[in-house]
């Protein structure tokens, strides 16, 4: 399954861009193994996920916790927690 | 959460939700919500702005997710009508590079009686702080690179009052 | 009380109180108390309004104690910057005539943090209700002479919960 | 001794004045003295003082208890609660 991940703050310049498209593993289930796969794609990705405990992530632009399943979702975003207002 | 003597259509019109790089105006914000009305006893208006630190920053950069932004305060706003009976509420959060003593976020409450619309614009910002995709970086004064602001634990304690306060949750 | 951060003069300057038959201008009292610093965080402004009670008011008739009430509401506001360590507040209260959808009351406190800001404006509202020399009389629509404004249990509560909160007396 | 009384609402209403010099008699030295010895002046004043417990006192523009000694008070102001806000 193919899915569009956005990255913000942090984690956008870690990785070095903002948006990309990705080919997920059938292993990747959940949030959380998301996460973990992505952590293994390279120095910038280790970089953004070394601890993925602080990681937020929105399905579709709904806050979704690690262990929520990824189903049918389009847009997978991934960010530090929020410091607006 | 119960629907409330607020029809659902009009918690939709009573809320207002803009992201915006530019500034606002306080006063015409009031104005809106409040103009032709008669039914209106309290108005609360939170303005929340960048803060020099002491003269460290030139300036805070704030990144918003576009869409989810107005997506997840628009939620918060319209929680925020049901469970204090507002007559409506505005908020508006900009993005883009802010410097000390701009404007940051704007709510405004409006509601018969003062401890509702106090409640209301209250509510909003401890949700709107935790749970709106905004990030802070700042920019230093001396030109350096500047960190991303971190969360902060007083933020998700002032959230937390609200589902004590409410003895269940109230997302 | 002890006597926190703010000195005395500081105190002093923080604190504006007009007592007017005119109306005020909330965008113009927000900019006085933070134009040209980059300490404040957090702006809050309350405004109380005359609501015609579902078509019944014609006007109230806000009568006051002049002098007392610019010395009454000027403790409370002093109190108010002490106990929540405010940048400034200003209270505005109107006398005379108000039609319903009119300005009664307005009070803007300014903080670093939104907490701060949200709790000084409330507390002073709280008190000036049950502590300031005003009195409101209707005026009905149908020409009948009107009753005075009753003082609520609801009020003096709204009170009370500061002097809980704190363990000891506020005033 | 000789006291301003300043009256407002319907205490000032009730009594057809809003402000009076009156001698105070020796026996009253309190708030609450005063209180009663006021609604002994005739039918306005017994009509303002009828419930003497509603009644709120300030002494020179100072919040004061019935049981507050009046003392060398020049101006002393008698009203209902207060519905300002």
């Amino acid at each position: 399954m193919s899915v569009r991940l956005v990255y913000f703050a942090w984690v956008r310049e870690r990785i070095g861009k903002g948006s990309e498209e990705i080919e997920l593993p059938d292993t990747v289930k959940t949030v959380g193994e998301l996460i973990a796969h992505l952590a293994t794609l390279g120095e910038e990705y280790e970089a953004a996920f070394q601890v993925p405990g602080v990681i937020r992530a929105a399905l579709d632009e709904e806050h979704a916790d690690h262990d929520e399943a990824i189903g049918g979702t389009r847009e997978i975003a991934l960010f530090p927690p929020m410091t607006g207002g | 959460m119960s629907a409330g003597p607020q029809s659902p259509d009009r918690t939709a019109q009573a809320v207002t939700v803009r992201i915006q790089p530019q500034d606002f105006d306080i006063a015409a914000e009031i104005g809106a919500l409040t103009a032709g009305r008669a039914d209106i006893g309290a108005v609360v208006s939170f303005t929340g702005l960048c803060r020099d630190e002491g003269g460290r920053l030139a300036a805070l950069e704030l990144e918003h997710y576009p869409g989810m932004a107005e997506r997840a305060i628009t939620t918060i706003a319209e929680q925020a009508v049901a469970r204090f009976k507002l007559n409506g509420i505005t908020a508006i959060h900009r993005h883009g590079a802010i410097e000390p003593g701009g404007n940051i976020v704007l709510v405004v409450a409006t509601a018969p009686h003062r401890q509702a619309a106090f409640d209301g614009a209250s509510f909003l910002m401890d949700y709107l702080k935790t749970d709106a995709p905004f990030w802070k970086k700042e920019h230093l004064k001396d030109g350096g690179a500047g960190e991303w602001v971190s969360a902060k634990d007083a933020d998700d304690k002032a959230k937390a009052k609200w589902t004590e306060a409410r003895g269940q949750s109230a997302q």
